[in-house]
């Protein structure tokens, strides 16, 4: 680099720009209001268990403060962005956006920097609530509202992480990473926006951490395993903030030395367009990429016609052995697909199941 | 703000262009400081960039392009840091990278020629990491001879001109060298090209050559000369986005397999992946988890790929979406006009909260609003929703069921 | 950061960090220390801690019985291995975890009661809030602002540097003041005013105001039990104070007197501001809020840039306090001064001469690299490497030879004896350097009786 | 019988070495003060010799180096 190689690596390892990271973990809640109310109504109703078997809101939120505050002890460095999402809209928490800062809290025996972050979020989440009655959601469908659309926050949280590394001072670099505390099920309503989504998260190398309370989330595993984060089912209501405090308060470098979950088998097969259907094959109309499970002679997104095709694809000369598309090679071709109908019913490991 | 002056779509080199007259346009405000006016130049950039965006055009999806690299003697030269070899190849290494990230189940092949013969680096094949490999064995090979245009333009056509003609055929060549030695005549080569609608753009090093813009002109390719490294840079990086494709090509219904990663647990499931079968010891995958194809249940590593035994091409999700934001873009947002600016609800930018500075003389008020969505936000995240995110907050997070 | 020098000899008080601070006070002390009400001390000894032994001390958090140590090593990979090592050793060091038979009969890892009481005051909360701090803010007539306090820190800190470098004019300091320093090996123990700085002294003026205000701060907790105060007290208040916000201002009603005299220290050296000296209010300033991070925290905020290093070696120094140009001048020769400038020239001979004073060329450059002017920091690597390297160079210039006392053994009769002989010097460590060849071996002083002892016993034989 | 001698291990690069070889033989330092050739990079000396060794150095660092300052002034 200059110099003396000796003194020039010696002084490289300073001067290579960055002297500090600090870490920036964003939480993403999930406030669905009827999901949370009905883990209440069946835990009456048919008491499915001790009360203790379902989540309720405000106890599962002081477990997550007491992980905030936990993460917040850790070192003085790290800073903390709570965001909270409903069916249909996305509220930051703290930094608060609707309310602003409170400053008459009582004090105990927890330092003023985490009071603030947990006065400030209980805050804004009772005035979210307040304020969004179930009627006051859009009208739409019943099922529609039981869902989580934890898109628009983890974009939001995107465009705020971006943000502190344009501000931060020039020898610091702001490390982010994404914690979603998901409660209700998934919508695919905005899988163009999430896709999008993972994939800025992945180029920004951005962690999504998932901590899935209620039924596993198709959404969530994409994420995490795209992005290389970490995935984990709360089963037991009362061990949420065991579960984060081991797992999700572990940043980048701890994630190496410390043992953590295993790798999730996610199931990356395509939802095909016209029935959201997961598929193992299916055609994709070579313009707009739309996967549609049965051959149809005109795309519905982007309504080009194709020409009439018999399902047998050339086989494409692309290795040097087999330079002309030989006659035997086509119908090879055909024989393969033959087989594939005639073992279907019975082949002991085609994965028709879902 | 080191290279404001120099805009990428000046043709010629700097000393012809006139200067702009930067410092005049930095005024003093009432208290001495500069920096005002240094945001408002800086603020101007970003505004310019945004409008630059090309519009929403039909782009060819699947994409099979070979990368012709010039290995003459030319190619010694150092007018490109350290030569022009080196640089090309460091700048290329970036490219395939960028190349597959944009164009998941896009191919790439490389093709060399030197001492007047052409030959085959790589094979047309998706997986960036051969293509890099490759080139890293060129830095130890040195460039000597002539160039020969029409047996690269040959081999290349030769494997082009089978591939189904749903997918864009494409040829990037980067020209060192002012001359080139051919067996035969080369505007039968230019013909044949156009006839097998192969796309063919040229990147000069040297100078402008005839033959070259012919060549690009009758194949509707891109012809351009780098004046420097940051200029051949971003000439590079502009082949990245799909090129618009010409309507006469019909479109397809292709076949695609979407298999499922499975761990291998039971001990009779374990097999060999088609994809490691020629390496050395095939027994190390034996127990990895890989890709099973649906039709033929033959095992891969990665995706994506196309199935040696059935021909199916094996994808992944992720891998279709990743293109969706060509074809899906964001609209540019509208400037909210200064009036309105007051009575706007929320104060704060949607995307990072910040509170955008008052609206200065010019007008601007830097705040941006989402047609659909109705959402205001800063520059700042005007730009990173389009260049990067490719996707609005606002309409993530509203409730409308936009697809 | 733990460079723990053996407290016995005060003198060489050169601890990095709070561990290496505490673990050298008795357990009793330790005890009572996490039994304060003030959870403060809890909080400043946990940051402190490695982020692996956070991680377990928070894992065992809300978990009341004791776990297994099996338990522990499942929670780590392989390569996490010598950190968990390290982690026990510091969470025992410091009597966080005790050795303790599990449930299941193994033995386990017990967590401390006090320690996790206060842990858990402060995460969860609900415990008593911490002391002096809810107390009705009386109505301050006119609170200081924050730029004022910031203004009052560096003055009254200035004026101990200024007492340190040894420059004229500085106003007098009190006695205590100057006993701190002595205990800190800052200064040579006479106390007469003429200023005997050690070679600690001038390191200690290069280093940065955070961990220079730090090692000062560990300095005066080594001499307030000779002033017979009580040192667990100070502990906790001296933390407590490094929690607190800066521009709010704290009533001093229902302190003990030991807090009252530390106050009044702390007033003199301009870690608290307060209106008079019998004043109720008190102001906390920057050098003391978020104290216990030790050296590590952001060092760029404090220091403002104002030096800049030429790549012909002249030196510009934009200030007119008399202090930076004095700590500027140990390695540069000083040429031209201007009102607000003094420019001045890195020699062989400023270097030498900083080098003759005990100052390593790396703390010159780390200083010179802190205080680098705004414009510097642009360019990567922040400084020339032809100075540093050059700085560098001159250094290692004076240590061409390294010389060490030694005994020689030559004129082996044979290999065979040359060979036992050399075996078991190096078997016991003391062998130096030796030479097959021409059978030579050189043992060091201390080892040499050994060796003789068991060269007489070979002969014997 | 083996012979022990106290003295002072001097480590240093060869080229130093040989300066202080050179020293030796032409008896600048009055006397030789050598006692044992060890290897490439260690000599053996008499203990009384290193005070004057260290000034003979530095004079002779001095010697080779430039002092850009010089000029100025």
């Amino acid at each position: 680099m200059s110099g003396l190689t000796s003194l020039g690596a010696a002084q490289a390892g300073v001067s290579s720009g960055i002297e500090s990271i600090t870490d920036l973990l964003v939480v993403i809640l999930d406030l669905n209001p009827i999901w949370w109310s009905e883990q209440l109504d069946n835990g009456v109703e048919n008491g499915n268990g001790p009360p203790s078997q379902q989540y309720g809101l405000a106890p599962t939120l002081d477990q997550i403060l007491i992980f905030l505050n936990s993460y917040l002890l850790i070192h003085p460095g790290n800073q903390v962005v709570v965001l909270g999402c409903l069916h249909s809209r996305s509220y930051f928490l703290y930094p608060p956006e609707l309310i602003n800062m409170p400053t008459d809290m009582p004090s105990d025996s927890r330092p003023e920097a985490f009071r603030i972050v947990n006065h400030t979020v209980q805050r804004a989440i009772q005035h979210i609530l307040l304020q969004t009655s179930p009627d006051g959601e859009p009208a739409a469908g019943g099922e529609e509202k039981r869902e989580t659309v934890f898109v628009g926050a983890l974009s939001r949280s995107l465009c705020y992480i971006h943000r502190m590394q344009r501000e931060s001072p020039k020898g610091q670099f702001v490390q982010g990473r994404v914690l979603v505390i998901e409660a209700g099920p998934d919508s695919s309503s905005h899988y163009m926006h999430f896709i999008n989504t993972i994939f800025t998260a992945q180029k920004m190398n951005v962690k999504i951490d998932a901590c899935v309370l209620g039924e596993d989330s198709i959404l969530l595993q994409q994420a995490v395993d795209l992005t290389g984060g970490l995935y984990v089912k709360v089963e037991n209501p009362g061990g949420v903030v065991q579960v984060l405090n081991s797992v999700f308060i572990l940043d980048g470098a701890e994630r190496s030395t410390m043992s953590v979950p295993e790798k999730i088998q996610v199931d990356y097969r395509a939802a095909c367009f016209c029935h959201q259907k997961l598929i193992e094959v299916g055609y994709v109309c070579s313009v707009c990429l739309s996967v549609f499970c049965a051959f149809s002679p005109m795309c519905s997104t982007c309504q080009s016609t194709f020409k009439f095709m018999t399902g047998i694809k050339k086989r494409k000369p692309t290795d040097p052995t087999s330079s002309v598309p030989s006659p035997s090679s086509s119908s090879a071709a055909v024989a393969a697909v033959a087989t594939k109908k005639a073992r279907n019913g019975t082949g002991p490991n085609s994965n028709g199941k879902a | 703000m080191a290279n404001m002056t120099d805009e990428p779509d000046e043709q010629g080199y700097r000393w012809e262009t006139e200067y702009e007259r930067t410092w005049e346009v930095l005024q003093e405000d009432a208290t001495g400081s500069l920096t005002a006016s240094v945001q408002d130049v800086v603020l101007g950039i970003k505004r310019r960039r945004l409008l630059e965006r090309k519009p929403n055009l039909r782009l060819g999806m699947m994409r099979h392009l070979f990368v012709i690299l010039d290995m003459s003697d030319s190619m010694r030269d150092q007018d490109l840091r350290p030569n022009r070899l080196f640089c090309v190849l460091r700048l290329l290494e970036n490219f395939i990278n960028e190349f597959f990230d944009q164009n998941p189940i896009g191919q790439l092949g490389v093709i060399t020629t030197r001492n007047k013969r052409a030959d085959r680096l790589t094979e047309l094949a998706g997986n960036p990491k051969k293509h890099i490999d490759a080139l890293q064995t060129l830095r130890t090979t040195d460039p000597h001879g002539e160039t020969t245009l029409q047996n690269s333009l040959e081999l290349a056509a030769q494997t082009l001109r089978n591939i189904p003609s749903h997918a864009s055929r494409e040829i990037i060549l980067i020209f060192g060298s002012l001359s080139s030695c051919d067996p035969g005549n080369i505007y039968d080569t230019t013909r044949m090209l156009r006839e097998c609608n192969i796309r063919c753009s040229v990147i000069g090093l040297a100078a402008e050559v005839s033959i070259c813009k012919t060549l690009a002109k009758e194949t509707v390719g891109e012809y351009s000369v780098a004046l420097d490294e940051p200029h051949l840079k971003d000439i590079l990086m502009s082949h990245i986005v799909p090129p618009p494709v010409s309507s006469n090509s019909d479109s397809f219904l292709i076949r695609m397999g979407f298999p499922q990663q499975k761990a291998l647990d039971r001990l009779d499931e374990f097999s060999f992946c088609m994809c490691h079968l020629d390496q050395p010891e095939p027994k190390t995958r034996y127990g990895q988890p890989g890709y099973f194809c649906p039709v033929c249940v033959t095992k891969y590593c990665e995706l994506p790929v196309e199935c040696r035994v059935c021909g199916l091409t094996l994808v992944s999700a992720p891998h279709l979406a990743r293109s969706y934001h060509h074809l899906f873009p964001v609209e540019a947002f509208e400037e909210v006009p200064k009036e309105e600016i007051e009575l706007l609800a929320d104060k704060k930018c949607f995307g990072c909260l910040t509170e955008t500075p008052h609206s200065d003389k010019s007008g601007t008020t830097h705040r941006f609003r989402c047609k659909v969505c109705q959402r205001t936000f800063c520059i700042d995240c005007d730009l990173f929703i389009h260049d990067t995110l490719h996707s609005c907050p606002g309409c993530a997070s509203s409730a409308a069921k936009t697809e | 950061m733990t460079s723990a020098v053996s407290s016995t000899d005060p003198a060489m008080v050169d601890h990095k960090s709070l561990y290496a601070y505490l673990s050298t006070l008795p357990s009793s002390l330790l005890e009572n220390l996490y039994r304060h009400p003030n959870p403060s001390l809890c909080m400043a000894i946990f940051r402190d801690l490695t982020p692996m032994a956070q991680k377990f001390v928070l894992r065992q958090l809300f978990i009341e019985q004791i776990l297994p140590k099996s338990v522990f090593t499942s929670w780590i990979t392989p390569e996490g291995k010598k950190d968990h090592d390290d982690a026990v050793r510091l969470l025992n060091d410091l009597k966080i975890w005790s050795e303790a038979p599990s449930t299941a009969g193994l033995m386990g890892w017990k967590l401390n009661e006090h320690f996790r009481k206060g842990i858990q005051a402060i995460v969860v909360g609900g415990g008593p809030s911490w002391s002096g701090d809810d107390q009705p803010t009386a109505e301050e007539t006119t609170p200081k602002d924050i730029p004022f306090i910031q203004n009052y820190a560096r003055e009254r800190w200035d004026v101990v540097l200024h007492f340190l470098a040894g420059l004229s004019g500085a106003s007098q300091i009190s006695r205590d003041t100057v006993e701190v320093l002595t205990n800190a090996g800052l200064i040579r123990g006479s106390n007469s005013t003429e200023s005997g700085i050690t070679q600690n002294g001038f390191r200690f003026l290069l280093m940065d105001t955070p961990s220079q205000v730090w090692r000062f701060i560990l300095a005066y907790l080594h001499t307030v039990p000779k002033w017979g105060m009580d040192l667990i007290e100070c502990i906790s208040f001296i933390f407590q104070l490094s929690f607190s916000q800066i521009g709010k201002h704290y009533s001093t009603i229902g302190f003990s007197s030991n807090q009252l005299r530390t106050l009044q220290h702390f007033r003199e050296y301009g870690l608290i501001y307060m209106r008079s000296k019998k004043s109720s209010r008190y102001y906390p300033t920057n050098l003391v809020v978020n104290l216990s991070a030790g050296a590590g925290l952001n060092t760029s905020a404090f220091s403002e840039g104002y030096i800049i290093v030429e790549t012909n070696y002249r030196i510009m120094v934009y200030t007119d306090s008399p202090l930076k140009i004095a700590v500027v001048s140990y390695f540069s020769d000083m040429l031209y001064r201007f009102p607000n400038l003094a420019l001045g020239m890195i020699t062989r001979e400023s270097i030498r001469r900083a080098l003759m004073k005990g100052i390593s060329t790396d703390e010159i450059i780390k200083f010179l690299r802190m205080h680098a002017h705004p414009q510097m920091r642009e360019n990567n690597p922040v400084l020339p490497s032809t100075l540093t390297d050059q700085i560098k160079l001159w250094e290692m210039e004076r240590e061409r030879c390294v010389f060490a006392d030694g005994v020689l053994y030559n004129n082996f009769l044979s290999q065979k004896d040359f060979e036992m002989l050399r075996n078991y010097a190096s078997d016991l460590g003391v062998a130096m350097c030796s030479n097959a060849a021409n059978k030579v071996v050189v043992v060091s002083p201390e080892g040499h009786d050994q060796v003789r002892a068991f060269w007489k016993r070979q002969k014997k034989e | 019988m083996v012979n022990v001698s106290k003295g002072v291990l001097v480590k240093c690069d060869p080229a130093m070495k040989q300066f202080l070889i050179h020293l030796d033989d032409r008896e600048e330092l009055g006397r030789k003060f050598i006692i044992q050739n060890i290897d490439d990079d260690h000599l053996f000396i008499s203990k009384d010799a290193v005070e004057t060794l260290k000034d003979r150095l530095d004079a002779l660092m001095d010697k080779i180096s430039i002092s850009a300052a010089k000029d100025e002034k």
